[in-house]
């Protein structure tokens, strides 16, 4: 049965419905640390790309397989450290 | 607990649980700003987390490149997010968000190729249980168009925050047509691959629909103006969350579709909220190919449209200001382009010393990112106390006796209050007019990112000081030492 | 759709899942006033939806004793809701969810006893797949405590606040202690028949956690002031939504975890945010036994120990009202229990014609329940700009030349600004000593709801009007007329 | 496999944010609507007593789900019912 992707749809709404309510009132000034932030978060297709590649052993698989691993480690590094480096010169202000 | 559930999975599965409700809390944390930076923190933790519980679900991991290319992609992201400069932090989001579409596309080509997810069950490692549907396979096919809109449109945005692609909107006609075509085709291609039983065929079909669905990227984020970048990366950035949660419904991963749905909708609220900040709505910005007639027709308002422009010699600005008891300066998207912040403390400072009130009005879209000012400012340290927002200080200027616009254009804007038919109309405007004094320090007459005139460069009490931000900043010090 | 999925049951879960969002905007759309209505319309519309869903699913109704059950529980529950005066709102809400926790505690009894949900493979109708665990069981046993325990808990609390059960904390010797046996004990029973196999022994325990639960509901709300008992229904409110939840769980039913934890969790907060109006903290309200030990000792506040009390007789009243150019109700507990909201209303009126200016001071947390003062004066049809909020008139008492206190005492009390150590310390209060006169109306000095003694009553501005509130009212009427 | 169940707690916890989400900043005139009309929707239990009495024949279990379902539609009907006539007399107010 579909039970699974059933759920899917729940979770899915869901999830939206937090998401649009946690970001409710954001000032300005966290616009752009916010953006880079929720961006980095979405390098969780990270899971996706070792699912996919783990077990596979053709070489074409591995190819595709660690590309993706590495644009989403980009995604996910990259973005947790820049947003990191915006919000670290709001902290230091702050004090 | 009964059932055969083995304790990796049981384990793996509370890990992702925590995941999604860390990547929650983060989010939630990281719109306030004081817990903001704590918040990207936990994300980022959460992140590790999800990942380790993906490892221990594996058991084993195989190839082992897959271990390089974690290490690789970490040491690239890493590096480029150090060495970036402060103002090219938009750019460098729009790379990584491209690489981030790019990789949900590959997730699913992967998905097809070798998993063969829409043709037969696929085995899925998380659940164990089989899950065939045209669910999946739809999923699948919708997780290749939106990373692959995504990333083709966010490389085109980093080219033209980068200024490797030109700034303004490139309008070709018929554009809307050929855009709605390539949807219509990309999502036919789509249902299509999900009813092709069997290899080769379906495989063209998903190769056209993906060549189709990078080249609407393209055309989606070509006609945009530059200064509109931000909101589109916002917007491609939602995208991309879709296109994970897509990819999570393709291989029946919850934290997956929780993880991107959660950020495909805080991406999309977000953009609204940046667009209501620029007082423009999300259809203009995407269809309307702003600051493009200007650019075509004449200048909106080149230095032949003004007349009585009174010009500040350095020296005089320093004389003025040696007698001055109140100071606001009003920094804007020159301010960025000349990196002029650090001197712009400088003088702040000295007057401050001087015994005289100094404090700095951000307006809300000042420079070419929410928050432009707001992080530059930071990184030259003045001190939070100095930081005014628009409606804290409006009423302010004024009871205010000299104010210094520094590469700020739009933001100051009269017409913006009086002038109904300006496209400006509606803005909430600093009100530096309303100064004794005001000084506005720019290369030239020429319009900012609106390509409208100012007529305050007009007004009696202003004075134009012509020269990039950071020499007329260096020399009004240097005068004023001097004194 | 691929797949062995019937139309039913795919038309069923659309219907679920639309349900479950209608919810969600139902209760985002009753936080607000403008949208409260249509927001509990939204949530009665997916409620029915819920339900015809339920039925397309089931296929067939059987047996038909189902419907009549509905019929009856419908009619006795519209009844009820029809023919309860506005004042006694409270006592309905605690018995209408007395009633869900009851039915939630009986579904899971059904479950364990006729689909023997711990012990064998359930064949869900909603999900058509095996899914025994020892999660479902332990759900099941949750479901049972948990319903229990608000069935009997929202019964004492209709009791106490009917006045049908003493409305004074009740503190039994040892009460911590019972309580946490009697807890332990239910939950141990729980996880020891998730992992007994097979009928009896675990029938017989099952029946032993039920009979505890039922007496921890009655331990739990006996210890809590009658003046609590609305925080108390929201949580118990809480509780039944988590039992639904749970319930869910057992029958592995996404729309009863989804709805039933939207509402646990926003019963919670919504608790909170009582509390918080109420200046007291959670814990404080479950086990302080507010109010419990004046009434042991000697009244808080009898009428010995006031002195200098003035007071005056309607025709005094009357007489000064004749020249007031400006006038504030404060309506408290008092009003509620004399039904004098309609005489409220018509002095008003009265005052109005005059040309006095007439408003009404709503202080939260006047009354038995929250926003009782707004219903009952709604129900008098007073308008609505005429009613003001504790904050926006708090600094209009200065400026005013008299104010009526219907039945409210603790709200007007000024030690809840002056004087460190009363309980009342730190709660925000109307400011009504401030005023030019202050006319109290209440039957004699006894204190209100937080038992202690009011300094008001003393101050040389204030003047008692003795009385029933709804008598007093009538004859300050009749003299007014008559002036 | 627990699929399913595991799924629940996805749903369980998303549910519980939005849920905490959605009730940011009442206003104390609608705690009590608020209260009355979240207790209708707690209601939602009605469909577990229909489908644990559903097809099951026995006369005990007809009595136990015949129950049940009284229970939960007092809950759910009166519930509503009540949440509307309070919050009618704000709407009549407003005018
Ligand atoms: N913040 C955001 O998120 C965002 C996003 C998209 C669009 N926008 C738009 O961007 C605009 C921002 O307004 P703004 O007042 O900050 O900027 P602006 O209106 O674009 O004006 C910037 C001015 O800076 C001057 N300038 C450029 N380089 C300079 C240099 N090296 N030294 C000194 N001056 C220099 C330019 O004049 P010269 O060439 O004469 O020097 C120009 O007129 C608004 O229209 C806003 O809607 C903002
Ligand atoms: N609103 C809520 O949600 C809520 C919930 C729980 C607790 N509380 C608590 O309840 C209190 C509410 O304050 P309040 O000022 O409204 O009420 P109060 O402090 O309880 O005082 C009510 C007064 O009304 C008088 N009264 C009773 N029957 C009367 C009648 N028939 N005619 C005239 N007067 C009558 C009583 O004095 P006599 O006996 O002398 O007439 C009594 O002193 C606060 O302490 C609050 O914390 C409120």
């Amino acid at each position: 049965m579909t039970g699974e992707v059933l759920v899917g749809f729940y979770t899915f709404i869901l999830a939206c419905v937090a998401g649009y309510q946690l970001i409710t009132k954001v000032p300005p000034t966290l616009h752009t640390p916010l953006m880079s932030g929720a961006n980095a978060i979405s390098g969780i297709t990270i899971l996706g790309a070792l699912a996919m590649t783990n077990g596979h052993g053709t070489i074409a698989a591995t190819i595709v397989g660690c590309l993706a691993v590495i644009f989403a480690m980009v995604n996910v590094a990259g973005g947790f450290m820049v947003t990191e480096r915006m919000l670290k010169m709001f902290g230091s202000k702050k004090k | 607990m009964t059932g055969p559930v083995s304790p990796q999975v049981l384990a793996a599965n509370a890990g992702y649980l925590a995941s999604v409700l860390m990547f929650m809390f983060g989010i939630m944390r990281m719109g306030k700003v004081k817990t903001a930076r704590s918040g990207n923190q936990l994300a980022a933790g959460a992140m590790l987390l999800a990942m380790v519980s993906q490892f221990v679900e594996m058991g084993r991991i195989e190839p082992w490149f897959i271990v390089a290319g974690i290490v690789i992609g970490s040491v690239v992201g890493v590096v480029a997010a150090i060495k970036v400069e402060m103002t090219e932090m938009p750019e460098m989001v729009a790379l990584f968000n491209g690489s981030g579409g790019l990789a949900s596309a590959l997730v699913a080509l992967a998905a097809y190729a070798f998993h063969h997810i829409p043709m037969q069950p696929l085995m899925s490692a998380s659940m164990g249980e089989a899950a065939p549907s045209a669910v999946n396979g739809l999923a699948v096919m919708l997780s290749i168009v939106i990373g692959c809109v995504t990333f083709t449109g966010s490389l085109i945005a980093f080219g033209k925050l980068s200024g490797k692609v030109s700034g303004s909107p490139v309008l070709l006609p018929g554009r809307h047509v050929i855009n709605a075509a390539l949807l219509i085709m990309s999502l036919g291609g789509s249902v299509m691959v999900v009813f092709t039983t069997g290899g080769m065929p379906g495989m063209g079909i998903v190769i056209a629909v993906t060549v189709m669905a990078l080249i609407l990227g393209v055309m989606l984020v070509i006609p945009i103006g530059g200064g509109d970048m931000p909101v589109v990366i916002s917007l491609l950035n939602s995208y991309s969350g879709l296109a994970a949660a897509m990819a999570g419904f393709a291989i029946n991963s919850q934290v997956l579709i929780v993880s991107g749905s959660l950020v495909g909708a805080a991406g999309l609220i977000l953009t609204q909220i940046m667009c209501k900040a620029m007082n423009r709505s999300l259809t203009n910005v995407l269809f309307g190919g702003f600051g493009a007639e200007p650019e075509a027709g004449g200048k909106g308002g080149g230095a032949d449209e003004y007349t009585n422009v009174k010009s500040a010699e350095a020296e005089e600005v320093a004389m003025i200001l040696e007698d001055v008891q109140s100071l606001i300066f009003v920094p804007g998207y020159g301010m960025a382009v000349s990196q002029a912040q650090h001197l712009v403390r400088e003088l702040g400072d000295m007057m401050a010393a001087r015994g005289c009130q100094v404090r700095y009005a951000i307006h809300p879209v000042a420079g070419r990112m929410p928050g432009h000012m707001n992080v530059l400012l930071a990184e030259a340290s003045v001190p939070y106390e100095q930081l005014f927002e628009l409606d804290q200080i409006n009423n302010e200027f004024k009871a205010t006796d000299a104010v210094i616009v520094i590469g700020a254009n739009d933001v100051v804007n009269p017409d913006a209050v009086n002038k109904k038919d300006s496209p400006l109309y509606g803005m909430p405007v600093l009100n530096v007019w309303e100064a004794r004094t005001c000084f506005v320090i720019k290369r030239s007459l020429s319009p900012g990112f609106a390509m409208v005139k100012n007529p305050l460069f007009e007004a009696d009490n202003n004075y134009m000081v012509f020269g990039d931000g950071r020499k007329a900043l260096e020399e009004i010090i240097k005068c004023l030492k001097e004194a």
